[in-house]
């Protein structure tokens, strides 16, 4: 009996702590979103919160708004974070790897900081008065901060992805690299005995090679900014905004009333991440990102 | 943390009590402020000048808790009213206008504690509008004066000889300087009262938003010609108005880094200590339209569910002493305006008041005091906001 | 096509900084091999096998030296304009690509359409015995299933020379053998010239038609199997190809004296002088039976049976003699007649003792 | 051969200079500045006003750190504590509906933790979680666990049971087998999960500020009124030492880690 | 301790979710290994091997049967508590550990105290040549040094029986040959009864005492090398013992018939009758030569020669009789007198023909 049962045993205690904390939290927030809300005397269930969400233009350009953020910045990111991989997959091949060692750790640094902190870097170098104005102004390439294009705290967004398109670009070269490094140093020699030129090479091999695992980082790294909150806070501007700051502007409007909508925002939230984490996942699973390696 | 004084027989007893008792209650008690966090000054200011203070006289410890935004105080309240939460933590709130009116509504404060301060009775003009009443809500002993802030507009000196004197020579100068003024997107609390001034000169004066928006017929066709104007400057605004500053904040960094020539504050000693801070240039002043420039009161509150209602009353009442309201005047510490009625004020104290460099920057007491206009009714701000959204931000 | 001839290839590997100290040498190497000559080189680990292999694939930049094939000198061609091919030790297969892909691999560098190199390539997996495993992924393969589509992958674009990298080191034992006999069908049935590299003697004596022995950078000794076999040139081949009984001594006076062992000295027809080592293959060493055919000049020793371990076949007896312990071949009949710990005589003809210097 | 390699380098510095050490140079710059106009690159003085705040021992800086990693290291070890029996039921055993419990367990991932924080917030409110650190630990469990489940999934999958059989057949018990053979295979994986919680735990704002309601005072909570829209050079500062703070734990575990086993070599070599 | 008997143990191995159908049994296995005896269990890949040795280790529950030492049954001890050792294919050496501390695990869990434990793991470690390793770790070892570990972490605790699955199949060749040398002497040393699992012949052949044979799940036959190599019960173990002309046929009245091939047949003494297999091993098959004994009912064969391939001091000659092409064992002597299309005469006493039904 015991053998038995023993893996759900061992299973019983992480399971029941998500599905306390986690899911009874996102019940709770559900039959809120309903409209039953005790605490302000209401019992009944209704589709209200969610039919004035669809209805608002607020919620849609909310929406608009975020797929356009976490797309931008997530396609910035793979492409940043495969220039990495692939600069310091060649760097090893040349360099001792005890330098590369170091330089390996210096570009995880970004994974590192809080994205609290990350915003904030990314408002001080691109604001129009930020360090990159600066610098292109002592280049005189700009001659006034108004030449400087509006990055930080523009309702397009850009603040918001360049913070993550930084954050995230050594996630997703981590993703990659030790796929790139499974690329066996003898590869390169058996193609050029074969006759590919190093520009066969790189086609034929290597971006074959990374593709599934890039294209599954920047699914994630997509779903990720798609669901968060702090740096578009920061950076964003009041509106339009993302979901998650436009929900939480609901939940702290000062009324009990707007909680429902609140959480109705919370619940298209969630619905709309685990959709995207469900084609991660099957992406993942059927284009398995080590396919043929083993 | 639990206290006595948190059921409601002892609490009520505070209201009555002489000042002595309730300083006897008081010592001892840990009392939690919960206000923005995000100024050194500010905090510097609570915490190396008016805590330690506390402390020594009468045995209260003050624990500043920072926030990020009033807002949110307001919504903890609300959530820890719903769910009866009767011995909450914070124990001083501080508040004004709309975050005043929603805790109001919904209950949210003590009760009437100001009449028992020492402080408040002896130096506090009760009647003069702003102190009763916290943008048209009547104020009812639900909070008391902490200090006062009046709208200026900053400039550079090098940039702008001459500043402006109305909203038409504004105007002017705006359309002169392109690219050099702004004002932070609605609903910043700044940028709303810009507007506001905007509202008063254009549709002829404060005196008819004294009363309910409800009262006025047809508000909408009186509000057109605010719109107008900030529509016809908005072609000349820092990036030709395509956006607007987040918040006041924002802009100052635009100031400071000289991307515009004018930006405005609530806190007419701000510029001065941003000079000092080395923010701002030193060619840095203010200035007030001839019309005047409203100017508002910020309280501090005591919450339904404090643990510490004895230590709270002895905090405020510390917070408005003459002292610590000269301290709080000087750039040095914060730079806030008085919330005392100079008149009432013994001669030295008058005289340590005025003893405070207040900084080339700033105006002088009696000139701002001169050109104080009241707030509207907190009703017409949120019309104004929403309307501001519709005519000017989203065209 | 022609013969390939590596011409005085030399490498010095350095370490990376200190330019002057070498680490590793591979002395100049002057070797020919024929159009459709299986060919391998046998050497130690670490004996620089690898090294030659990729100067010829051009892999490597040679310190010196020239690869020609027959007429074209070679040498300043890069690898992939050789029409070299290679197989490695692991498969080195694509792991994103098909097998068909893999294989079709060569022929898509070199421009062939897509119809045609498929059909090749199948084509070329049918003679690998893989005929319709095409369409799989290499990791769906086995270890020896993958080597075959190695082999198919070098084989498909016509090399001119096949160039082998102890393709079958990482397979296992039975997988070897049939691989071997693969290979060996193939070669004969598409005449490629191969240059096999391996450590495995059994593998070289199997495959090749000429051998090249290699030590530390220099080719000690190229010959057919058994020629390396009955008659390497020094010890060190002799060791390296496992071959037992070799004795450390001396001649003179017409006489060998083992140095370290005694009851091992006998006359020889050797007219040279001086230290030697001495090779007495096992099969050379004849049981003393009734009915055994001696040349005149046999030499006879006598010694003790000390060990008799069964060897897929015949026997191998390990026989004292003096205090020398003299490994001998025995078939399975004569075993039968002896035991451990019995006295036996055994006889060399003088024409199969070798001697060796150094 | 040559030419591109020595082209390699230079390119591949200039890159980590323009991505890693660039973004820090205005945070640095703008925490000491005083009187920065645009368009100077450095400011015209330096002042240390903001750092002697962060520094200050009222301004509760110090308190805050301490609260954060205090409140890091415990999630950390509760995840540690519910990870390695979760994962090893998972990877282990064929378990019925077992990418149902995956799915439970790894929802927190996809599922942004705010969501359920908002919608559990009067729960805990009611139950007087609310203001505590306990309070906050519970709610940083949801969106690090995963993390910690994950990593030392990945450990066991790499952990062939043969190892436990051959500790077996040396004699070892149950027990001996899970500490002799099991955990220091599982550490690696389970440093490379507990780095992620922590610096997950310690990066929480708004949950943090949620359940914590101000009474639990992270760096985070201190530091987001200053960004988002007080004092940039007290700003900076805070953000350099929440960055300092984050790096330095990371690291130190990672130094920790390697110390553990080249301790276990310098003791074995001693002997 | 005694003998380890192995009575009638029985596995299935069933898909996880229906019950009833199984994918691998292994047929009840009924063996006893003597004290002190080499056994090997030889067998191709995936033929129950790992899976008998797992079952006698613990690690497995057996499905049926029981496993003894002497008198003792053990079937329900768990495997921690048998006091057996087992060295697997990886030497899965704790790689947290010193060499020392891997060495004396087993004595730890068996609470030896430290000094003692150590003293004995290094004492072991001496015995497999490893002495003044203890304090490395394992990362720090070649292969072979690590296999050396784990057979002294394995011998260290005095087992009573020691089980080995393919201990050196992941070594390269020479290694294997220095390590087969090194177990012999430790097993001959210690006394060890010692249970091997291999799929290698020779190595089976070289250590054993005895060999089991096993087939998909069946124990084919159990004996002595050479008994298994001259006499196999059935044509599996012969093709699996890697003999060479195994010609199915048929004996009817007194007469031999190959079925595929033409040219092979002859009048037999054997008295069976029916469909069978004939074995000829290449080195009963003797070329004509003028001093050949032959025994008054050997067997004669024409042929003509199509290969001779140099083998380690002898030749493997393919010789085409009929259609068949026979593998002969040819000496280097002999091999000088034919040459490829020569047409020979083989012969075969009568006694060393080898017939075996399925
Ligand atoms: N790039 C290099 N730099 C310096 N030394 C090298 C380099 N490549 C190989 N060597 C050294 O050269 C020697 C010969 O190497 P090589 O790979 O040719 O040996 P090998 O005969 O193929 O051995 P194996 O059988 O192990 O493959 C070795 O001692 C090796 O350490
Ligand atoms: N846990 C299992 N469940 C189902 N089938 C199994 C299991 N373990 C092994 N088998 C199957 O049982 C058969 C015998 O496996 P075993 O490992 O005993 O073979 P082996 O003789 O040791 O082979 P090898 O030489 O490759 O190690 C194989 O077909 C294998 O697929
Ligand atoms: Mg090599
Ligand atoms: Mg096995």
């Amino acid at each position: 009996m015991w053998q038995k049962n023993k893996p759900y045993l061992l299973l019983l205690p992480a399971i029941s702590v998500i599905v306390l904390l986690f899911f009874g939290g996102l019940f709770d927030g559900l039959l809120k979103s309903f409209g039953y809300f005790p605490a302000i005397g209401e019992t009944r269930f209704t589709l209200t919160a969610y039919t004035a969400l669809l209805r608002s233009s607020e919620f849609w350009e909310s929406l608009e708004l975020t797929l356009r953020v976490a797309m931008l910045s997530s396609l910035l990111a793979a492409i940043l974070g495969a220039g990495i991989a692939i600069s310091l997959f060649m760097l090893n091949k040349s360099a001792n790897s005890g330098g590369t060692q170091i330089w390996h750790r210096l570009f995880q640094l970004p994974l590192t900081i809080p994205h609290l902190v990350g915003g904030y870097i990314i408002v001080l170098l691109f604001m129009q008065s930020g360090f990159i104005s600066r610098i292109f102004a002592n280049l005189g390439m700009i001659d006034a901060i108004t030449e400087f294009p509006v990055l930080v705290n523009d309702s397009f967004g850009w603040g918001i992805i360049l913070t993550y398109a930084w954050k995230e670009a050594p996630f997703v070269s981590l993703l990659i690299y030790p796929v790139l490094s499974r690329i066996h140093r003898s590869w390169r020699d058996v193609a050029r005995v074969f006759g590919a030129s190093n520009w066969n090479f790189i086609r034929e091999i290597v971006l074959p090679v990374i593709l599934p695992a890039w294209t599954i980082a920047t699914f994630i790294v997509f779903v990720f900014t798609f669901s968060a909150f702090e740096v578009p806070f920061l950076i964003g501007v009041t509106y339009p905004t993302v979901l998650p700051v436009y929900s939480y502007q609901l939940y702290t409007s000062g009324t009990l009333a707007d909680r429902p909508e609140a959480l109705a925002v919370n619940i298209v939230l969630a619905v709309l991440t685990v959709l995207l984490g469900l084609v991660v996942y099957y992406f993942s699973k059927r284009w398995n990102v080590l396919k043929g390696w083993d | 943390q639990q206290d006595p004084t948190s059921n409601a027989e002892d609490a009520d007893n505070l209201l009555v009590d002489d000042w002595q008792q309730v300083s006897e209650l008081a010592a001892g008690q840990k009392v939690n402020i919960y206000m923005w966090g995000g100024s050194e000054n500010i905090n510097r200011y609570l915490d190396e000048w008016v805590a330690p203070r506390l402390k020594e006289d009468h045995n209260v410890e003050l624990n500043r808790v920072p926030m990020s935004d009033s807002q949110d105080i307001i919504n903890q309240l609300l959530d820890e009213k719903s769910a009866a939460k009767t011995a909450g933590s914070m124990d001083i709130i501080w508040i004004n206008g709309e975050n005043f009116k929603t805790a109001k509504d919904n209950d949210l404060l003590w009760q009437e504690f100001s009449g028992q301060l020492p402080n408040f009775n002896d130096y506090v003009d009760q009647n003069a509008p702003d102190i009763a009443s916290d943008f048209g809500e009547p104020v009812e002993g639900l909070e008391a004066p902490w200090g006062k802030a009046q709208f200026v507009f900053v400039h550079d000196k090098n940039k702008s000889e001459n500043p402006p004197k109305s909203m038409e020579e504004l105007a002017q100068w705006v359309e002169a300087n392109p690219g050099q003024f702004t004002y932070p997107a609605l609903p910043d609390f700044t940028g709303s009262a810009f507007v506001r001034h905007v509202l008063y000169e254009t549709t002829g004066g404060y005196e008819q938003y004294q009363k309910p928006a409800a009262d006025i017929d047809d508000l909408a066709t009186q509000l057109e010609p605010m719109w107008d104007y900030l529509n016809a400057l908005e072609p000349y605004l820092w990036r030709e108005g395509e956006t607007y500053p987040e918040s006041l904040v924002k802009q100052d960094q635009l100031f400071a880094t000289g991307e515009i020539g004018m930006t405005m504050s609530y806190d007419p000693i701000l510029a001065a200590s941003e000079v000092l801070k080395g923010r701002f240039p030193e060619s840095t002043r203010t200035f007030v339209l001839d019309a005047g420039t409203l100017a508002n009161t910020h309280f501090l509150s005591i919450p339904f569910n404090s643990s510490a209602k004895a230590g709270a009353m002895v905090a405020i009442n510390e917070m408005m002493s003459p002292e610590a309201q000269t301290a709080k005047l000087s750039p040095e510490n914060w730079g806030n305006l008085t919330a005392l009625d100079l008149d009432k004020l013994s001669a030295e104290q008058q005289q340590a008041m005025n003893d405070v460099e207040l900084g080339a920057a700033t105006l002088s007491l009696d000139e701002l005091e001169e050109h104080q206009i009241p707030e509207l009714s907190a009703d017409y701000i949120e019309i104004i906001e929403k309307g501001w959204m519709e005519n000017v931000a989203k065209e | 096509m022609g013969d390939l001839h590596i011409v005085n290839i030399e490498k010095h590997y350095t370490y990376s900084h200190q330019k002057s100290e070498s680490v590793f040498s591979l002395q100049p190497i002057q070797l020919t091999i024929h159009e459709g000559e299986f060919f391998s080189l046998l050497g130690p680990s670490g004996c620089g096998k690898t090294t030659l292999l990729k100067l010829v694939a051009g892999l490597l930049p040679a310190d010196n030296g020239e690869i020609w094939i027959g007429d074209n000198n070679l040498t300043t061609v890069p690898s992939e304009a050789r029409k070299f091919a290679m197989v490695f030790q692991q498969s080195l297969l694509f792991p994103h690509m098909t097998v068909e892909d893999n294989v079709a691999f060569g022929l898509k560098m070199q421009k062939v359409g897509k119809k045609i190199r498929l059909d090749q390539a199948r084509n070329m997996l049918a003679h690998v015995g893989l005929a319709g495993y095409g369409s799989r992924f290499p990791n769906e393969l086995s270890g020896g299933q993958q080597q075959r589509v190695a082999l198919a992958r070098a084989l498909v674009a016509n090399p001119h020379v096949l160039l082998m990298d102890e393709p079958f080191s990482a397979l296992d034992p039975s997988l070897r053998e049939e691989m071997r006999e693969l290979l060996l069908q193939i070669q004969q049935q598409f005449r490629v010239t191969v240059l096999f590299v391996t450590h495995d003697r059994e593998e070289a004596f199997y495959l090749s038609d000429r051998i090249g022995v290699m030590s530390e950078g220099t080719l000690l000794q190229v010959g057919k199997a058994k020629d390396l076999y009955e008659r390497p040139e020094n010890a060190k081949v002799a060791s390296f190809l496992g071959l037992k009984n070799i004795i450390e001594g001396k001649i003179s006076g017409g006489r060998f004296y083992s140095i370290a062992y005694s009851g091992i000295e006998f006359s020889v027809n050797s007219t040279e002088v001086g230290p030697c080592f001495l090779i007495l293959r096992p099969e050379v060493l004849q049981l003393a039976t009734k009915n055994i055919h001696l040349a005149s000049d046999a030499i006879q020793f006598t010694g003790k049976v000390d060990g008799l371990r069964f060897n897929h076949g015949f026997y191998s007896a390990n026989i004292q003699v003096g205090n020398y312990l003299v490994d001998c071949a025995v078939s399975s009949q004569q075993a039968e007649t002896i035991a451990v710990g019995d006295v036996v005589e055994l006889f060399v003809n003088n024409e199969d003792l070798w001697f060796v210097k150094e | 051969m040559k030419k591109p390699r020595s082209l390699m380098k230079p390119i591949a510095y200039s890159l980590l200079f323009i991505f890693i050490v660039l973004p820090f140079a205005p945070l640095l710059l703008s925490s000491v500045s005083f009187g920065w106009q645009w368009p100077a690159i450095v400011p015209e003085s330096v002042n240390l006003r903001a750092w002697e705040y962060v520094v200050n021992v009222n301004s509760g800086t110090w308190q805050a750190v301490g609260v954060s990693l205090v409140i890091a290291f415990i999630v950390t070890a509760v995840n540690v504590l519910l990870a390695v029996p979760a994962a090893n039921a998972l990877v282990r055993y064929p378990l019925r509906g077992k990418w149902l419990f995956e799915a439970i367990i790894l929802a927190p991932i996809v599922i942004p933790p705010f969501v359920a924080v908002m919608g559990i917030h009067l729960t805990f409110l009611r139950l007087g979680l609310t203001e505590t650190i306990f309070g906050v630990v519970l709610a940083h469990i949801a969106p690090t666990l995963p993390y910690m489940v994950r990593a030392v999934m990945i450990s066991y999958h790499t952990l062939s049971t043969d190892w436990e059989d051959q500790a077996r057949m040396l004699g070892a018990g149950p027990v001996s087998r899970f500490t002799f053979v099991v955990i220091p295979h599982l550490l690696p994986g389970i440093a490379a999960g507990a780095s992620l919680s922590i610096l997950i735990s310690l990066s929480q704002y708004l949950i943090t500020f949620i359940i914590g309601s101000g009474q639990v005072v992270t760096l985070p909570i201190l530091l987001f009124p200053f960004i988002s829209g007080g004092d940039p050079a007290v700003a900076s500062a805070y953000s350099l030492l929440f960055a300092g703070v984050a790096i330095l734990t990371l690291f130190g575990m990672d130094l920790a880690l390697k110390r553990y086993y080249q301790n276990k070599k310098n003791t074995a070599g001693k002997i």
